[in-house]
């Protein structure tokens, strides 16, 4: 088997874990799981841009493996940042909640 | 060289098998904090994992920069991230709590 | 077959399914994120038709800035409320039969007239040494078709005047201030932007990069410091936002008035072409970074706020 | 055997049907602006497929170029509509959710 053919099967294998990481997405229930949805996507597209870099070899492809790094984290730090009950601040400087969290 | 193939080729496998073992965390997992714990530690190790074995590929030290790099990037994004959106699940906990 | 082939078919599938589920979503916020990953997974086919060039406005653009974009306007029409039942059957069923129509032509057109040979390479590579830069695509947008980059700047202008203008007064409600992590994050994700920022500009004179790639990577970091600590952007001046937005489009006029002298507006001369493809993408690179900017403040209603956060 | 430009041709198309459809037959504006986006996507894939169509050789850089431009174009249209979304939201707030 040559290399290029075992990075796509690799590339391939991945994208699969990607559609299975999509089941997650759209069953929810929750806003915040579908949220972890797009950060898993995030970081799975990234590592399928580089195997795809090792099958072409062209150096751009880094260039948007490294751009998709950048930019997948804006959607979950917005979201978090401005929806609705999420505008509120880290512990450092909130007033430290009275309760524990559930352990769940 | 043909070291370095076996090695490359032995990460990538690993990466594939954090990958999925993250996505069927995902996927199987009770709740969300739980499935944000199987998302965040197995998907960085894979990408890691995916990185190393793609390092082990090239020669330049450019490249091998960018692709650490991009982990760093990674790490970084997908802490905050993650962090955020636990403090957001763990506040609407607290408040499901009060209310019931 | 070959695993390349299949990898196609998955990934296309999966984008054709990913449309139809997008837009079967119960909320907005729903169809925002399942719109965020088909923009991920556009990237990722780009890459498979050798096209890196738009995988990388792609994935800074489908996956970052449009879905900032929608999530900030929802942060003022409202997240979760459902959307309200579908038009009317007379309607619905008709367009979609249509519709469906309308793809099986398209489809069985372009399957046979396949083997047609396609258009421009040979003539864009061909003078691709007089354009001023080695990456065809730079030559393309900013030499053989500049006038359509031009008038696209100025597309981009109007727009974010428009946004600008429609933004009333004190509409969006502030984000409260970050704590340390975010903080910390965006101390030294701040830099990296500003180091990958001019390295794709610069890059995009020999391999896939420039000033629309770099632009939009430029405002996602926009958008993070909107959202987050870091004062000095907030605190600029809105007569530098002003400049900042009209920059590439009046660099870009003064460039072809300039070049009238040679006979053609945009016809640079081939010695000189080089300097004002590097001009021309730096000015657009902060046009349109500050313009996404601006209308990223204005969806989410922040941009005649209180001076503290207003741009 | 198909090519790989021929498969995203195909699934561009179907992509821009599916969103043409949703710009058609949907009431809510927020999904309209959704589908465009879809739609518009679908239109950029087929043109950068069809750039792909020759076998060997590099690709057509002239479509490239237009959809480069066009994906920027396409966002700031995005904007638009939305700041028109809100708008629409703040001077008339009794019915923003069903007829906006």
């Amino acid at each position: 088997m040559s290399s290029g053919s075992f990075f796509s099967w690799a590339a391939l294998g991945i994208l699969c874990t990607l559609l299975l990481a999509f089941i997650r997405v759209c069953r929810g229930p929750s806003a915040e799981d579908r949220l972890l949805g797009i950060q898993s996507f995030g970081t799975v597209g990234t590592a399928v841009v580089i195997l795809l870099y090792l099958v072409e070899g062209s150096s751009g492809y880094l260039d948007v493996a490294l751009v998709m790094a950048m930019l997948a984290a804006v959607t979950v730090i917005t979201f978090t940042r401005i929806l609705p009950g999420a505008g509120d601040v880290d512990p450092g400087e909130a007033p430290a909640p009275q309760s524990e969290p559930p352990a769940s | 060289m043909i070291v370095f193939d076996l090695l490359s080729a032995l990460f990538i496998c690993m990466g594939v098998f954090f990958f999925f073992a993250s996505a069927v965390g995902l996927l199987r997992f009770p709740d969300t904090l739980c499935r944000m714990h199987a998302l965040a530690k197995a998907d960085n190790l894979a990408l890691g994992c995916v990185i190393l074995g793609a390092v082990f590929q090239q020669t330049d030290p450019l490249i091998i920069g960018k692709l650490l790099l991009i982990w760093v990037v990674t790490l970084l994004s997908s802490a905050t991230g993650g962090f955020l959106l636990a403090q957001r699940i763990r506040r609407k906990h607290l408040a499901q709590q009060e209310a019931g | 077959m070959t695993t390349g082939l299949i990898f196609d078919i998955v990934l296309a599938f999966s984008l054709v399914v990913l449309a139809i589920i997008t837009l079967r979503q119960r909320t907005p916020g729903e169809s925002v994120v399942q719109l965020m990953i088909f923009g991920l997974l556009l990237a990722l086919s780009w890459l498979r038709v050798d096209a890196p060039d738009l995988a990388l406005t792609e994935a800074a653009i489908g996956s970052g800035v449009t879905g900032a974009l929608l999530l900030a306007a929802l942060h003022r029409t409202g997240f979760g409320t459902p959307f309200p039942s579908a038009v009317s059957p007379w309607i619905r069923y008709p367009v979609t039969i249509g519709c469906a129509l309308l793809g099986a032509v398209l489809s069985l057109v372009v399957m046979y007239t396949w083997d047609q040979p396609a258009g421009l390479t040979d003539p864009a590579y061909a003078h691709l040494e007089e354009s001023g830069t080695q990456n065809p695509v730079t030559a393309v947008i900013l030499n053989y078709r500049g006038y359509d980059t031009l008038l696209e700047i100025g597309v981009l202008l109007v727009a974010a005047l428009s946004v600008y203008t429609l933004s009333g007064p004190a509409s969006g409600t502030p984000v409260k201030p970050p704590g340390p992590i975010f903080r910390f994050y965006m101390r030294v994700m701040t830099p990296v932007f500003w180091l990958v920022v001019p390295y794709m500009v610069w890059v995009g004179g020999r391999a896939p990069g420039g000033a629309f790639q770099a632009g939009a990577l430029l405002s996602g970091l926009g958008a993070l410091t909107l959202l987050g600590p870091t004062p000095w952007p907030l605190r600029l001046k809105r007569r530098v936002v002003r400049w900042g937005l009209s920059l590439g489009f009046s660099l870009f006029l003064v460039t072809a008035a300039w070049m009238w002298q040679y006979g053609n507006l945009l016809a640079y001369p081939t010695e000189q072409a080089a300097t004002w493809i590097l001009l021309i993408e730096i000015a657009c690179t902060l046009s349109i970074g500050i313009s996404l900017t601006v209308m990223f403040a204005g969806c989410a209603g922040w941009l005649h706020e209180d001076p503290e956060r207003a741009v | 055997m198909p090519s790989s430009a021929l498969i995203y041709t195909l699934a561009g198309i179907w992509i821009a049907v599916i969103g043409l459809r949703g710009v058609l037959a949907e009431e809510h504006v927020f999904r309209k602006i959704v589908a465009s986006n879809i739609f518009g996507s679908g239109v950029f894939l087929v043109l950068v497929a069809l750039a792909r169509r020759a076998p060997d050789g590099p690709p057509d850089p002239v479509p490239h170029g237009m959809i480069l431009t066009g994906i920027v174009v396409a966002v700031s249209a995005t904007a638009l509509m939305l700041a028109l979304l809100g708008h629409l939201h703040d001077t008339d707030p009794d019915d923003r959710e069903d007829s906006p």
